[in-house]
């Protein structure tokens, strides 16, 4: 048999993604997650100093706390599994991927093991953050200067 | 080429020792023992992994009253970089040792070099298997154990378990190996590590083609195929090939896989099992008993194995293959 | 996970005021005020808190107008500043200062730690993130 | 009130859905979906859209993964209106978002107190 002759039988034989499933299931887990989240935030407005602006910060914190527990307790790859983005896009996830992998290498020691793969799954999400953070402060900036937009 | 065994070197004995979900498994009644603990109380899951190897081996030998001092090699292999479950164990167990990798096809590769010393005359009691650790196969290949990815249906679950085999001189009380087949390492292109059965199946087609062309048989001169670990949909595929090829409907219901069939339906393991320890688990312990038992009297064991690695499949490298094979009958 | 929403839900709910536009403190300007508000179609309920020369004008804008909420905070602030030019006005659509404020109507804070209250709550709504 | 909640459920969920959609029709891994976000997240600040959606919907802005190139873009956007050029440059050094810091913490608990278990349910 031919490669391209088995990539098309490959192609019949191999299910498709449930798409509708998988979308229905990341909105409803994913706007769960966001609206345990506005509780939170609004824990923090009425019982703490923080106004609607600044209780993000503890808000983000503290989702990602919840995210810790879940990730120990081995809940969280059950939430993913059937979620899919829907858990994985919250920074609850963001959460999940540092902390899983820091318990994963607990046992090469804490200096080389966790200190060295906590941002083994989640570094690419702080790097293309920080650097399109600098890209369009810069680009931004061009653009005031030269007058195209303003601040 | 095929290599025809003389000799007949036979399968004395086989010691299988599983994790706690493998409990799980259809087969777990045949395992030697399932263990409740998945890192066997060691500190590690790498630790877990070899004391799970020694286990194994300890096992094959007892059936037949060995001892270590007498078997003249090991023969064996398992996924993690540099294979040191397997290399530490050798080092506990003390016995002239070659480590071997062929993925998850290693169950039958071991068992063919066994065989070739056997045959030598080289080795009067020889070991051969392979084995797996979920936790330590899954943080190598893909994600940390705890990480939340949603993993595709065509997706395999790495089973906990070793299974190693006693290799000896012929007895015909056992099970003996008659010819063998080394594959050839195949690419068609597929590159989706969570759709291994795909990558693995037209491995398995030219390893059994291979097989039954220069050995002048058809399948229906076994009373069973038994693949390693394609899963479902690899079993469907290397199934489709067969019948593109000439096969007939009929013949296929001897062609079973291990790792399909290893967690039953259960549909949280998506696809079935896979690893190094599925097949090696299924052919040293359900097979030697059936075949044993009368079941069976030719039975076509082909592991297959992914040889890939994380790194390949981050260079974008597609996923080549093999698949070995061992035709084993009882008298 | 959903009746401890509900119950924060309905204890939020609990909180609020039926009345939906307040003015507590100085009497002084109240239905002028109030009318002010009524004006802007933008803003759900309102609490206005007078003392000497500040007044404090926390809203709440209704939801599907919230994403313009900073730009209508400045226009509301604006228009304050002209029609009482000789008022120090702080207008916040600020969820925490709308609560704030009407925690010193419910607890009816008296005149002398008012002034402080205020000045805090200032201050709380100009921090950022 | 009750609004906020069901904007921040609506919002926050078609975040999710759309990563969702990037997984699934476009075939990219996990790490693919959260960065291309992230950058989203980023330009969506730059142009100013950003705030608006939070102001809207609240934790539905805040907590998917695209509120971390809000945050820091704001951080780098204010710098650099201050302190012109050099500031897009400290900006950098500047910009904080608390995800990362708690995440960092929590991760190194969490190391300190939990074991992985290859458990399926």
């Amino acid at each position: 048999m031919e490669k391209e002759q088995y990539q098309q039988l490959e192609q019949n034989v191999t299910p498709k993604p449930p798409y509708l499933k998988n979308v229905a299931k990341a909105f409803f887990v994913g706007g769960f997650i966001c609206a345990i989240g506005q509780a939170v935030s609004l824990f923090y407005i009425i019982f703490f100093n923080f106004t609607e602006a600044t209780a993000g910060n503890p808000t983000v914190a503290t989702v990602v706390f919840f995210s810790m527990i879940l990730t120990g307790l081995g809940l969280y790859k059950r939430i993913g599994q059937f979620a899919g983005a829907g858990s994985a896009v919250p920074v609850t996830g963001f959460g999940n991927a540092v902390v899983s992998a820091a318990i994963e290498h607990r046992s090469e020691g804490l200096v080389l093991g966790v200190g060295g793969n906590l941002f083994k799954l989640a570094g690419s999400v702080v790097l293309f953050g920080v650097v399109s953070a600098f890209f369009v402060a810069l680009i931004k900036y061009i653009l005031v200067t030269i007058g195209v937009v303003s601040w | 080429m095929v290599i025809l065994f003389q000799t007949k070197p036979s399968l004395l004995a086989g010691g299988v020792v599983a994790g706690p979900l493998e409990n799980r498994s259809v087969f777990s009644q045949y395992f030697d023992s399932v263990y409740d603990d998945e890192r066997w109380q060691m500190k590690t899951n790498e630790q877990g992994h070899r004391k799970m190897i020694e286990e194994a081996c300890e096992y094959a030998m007892k059936k037949m009253g060995v001892q270590k001092g007498d078997i003249d090699y090991l023969m064996g292999g398992d996924l993690v970089n540099q294979m040191t479950p397997t290399n530490f164990a050798a080092r506990d167990l003390e016995i002239p040792f070659i480590g071997l990798f062929s993925a998850c096809a290693t169950s039958v590769s071991s068992v063919i070099i066994a065989c070739l010393l056997t045959e030598l005359g080289a080795a009067n009691f020889s070991l051969a298997g392979a084995s797996s650790q979920h936790n330590a196969i899954e943080r190598q290949f893909r994600y940390p154990i705890n990480y939340g990815a949603q993993k595709p249906q065509t997706a395999q679950w790495t089973v906990t378990a070793a299974g190693y085999a006693l290799i000896g001189k012929h007895r015909e009380e056992y099970p003996s190996i008659e010819a063998a087949t080394i594959g050839k390492s195949v690419d068609y292109g597929m590159d989706d590590p969570f759709h291994m059965g795909a990558a693995m199946a037209p491995a398995a087609f030219q390893t059994i083609q291979s097989h039954l062309q220069q050995r002048n048989q058809k399948i229906y001169h076994y009373d069973l195929i038994l693949t390693g670990d394609l899963g479902q949909l690899g079993l469907k595929l290397l199934k489709g090939m067969l019948v593109e090829n000439g096969v007939k409907n009929e013949e296929l219901t001897l062609l079973r896989d291990a790792g399909a069939e290893f967690y039953g339906q259960d549909e949280a393991f998506q696809s079935g099992a896979s690893g190094a320890g599925c097949s090696a688990a299924v052919f040293f312990s359900y097979v030697i008993q059936q075949m044993r038992a009368g079941s069976y009297k030719r039975v076509l064991l082909v592991a297959t194995g992914a040889l890939l690695s994380p790194l390949s499949y981050q260079q974008g490298e597609t996923i080549p293959c093999t698949a070995h094979a061992i035709e084993i009958t009882m008298k | 996970m959903t009746l401890p929403l509900l119950v924060v839900l309905s204890l939020l709910n609990g909180c609020a005021e039926k009345e939906k536009f307040i003015v507590y403190g100085s009497t002084q300007n109240e239905s002028e005020v109030e009318a002010l508000i009524k004006e802007e179609d933008y803003v759900d309920r309102s609490t206005v808190i007078q003392y000497d020369d500040s007044m404090l004008v926390a809203v709440q804008i209704k939801p599907w107008e919230k994403w313009k909420k900073t730009k209508l905070e400045k226009k509301l602030q604006k228009k304050f500043e002209k029609k009482y030019p000789n008022k120090d006005v702080f207008v916040s659509a600020d969820y925490k200062i709308f609560y704030e404020a009407n925690k010193i109507k419910k607890d009816q804070m008296e005149d002398t730690k008012l002034s402080d209250k205020i000045t805090e709550l200032k201050e709380l709504a100009k921090e950022e993130t | 009130m009750v609004m906020t909640f069901i904007f921040a459920f609506i919002v926050g969920g078609i975040i999710c859905v759309i990563g969702q959609l990037l997984m699934d029709v476009g075939n990219l891994t996990p790490a693919h979906t959260l960065s291309t976000l992230v950058v989203v997240g980023a330009i969506l600040d730059g142009m100013g859209l950003y705030e608006p959606l939070i102001n809207f919907a609240g934790a539905g802005a805040t907590v998917p993964i695209t509120s971390f190139g809000n945050s820091l873009t704001h951080g780098a956007l204010a710098e650099a209106e201050k302190h012109g050029l050099v500031g897009v440059l400290t900006g950098m050094f500047e910009v904080t978002s608390s995800g990362i810091s708690a995440a960092i913490v929590f991760g190194f608990i969490g190391a300190l107190i939990f074991r992985p278990k290859g458990n399926i349910d």
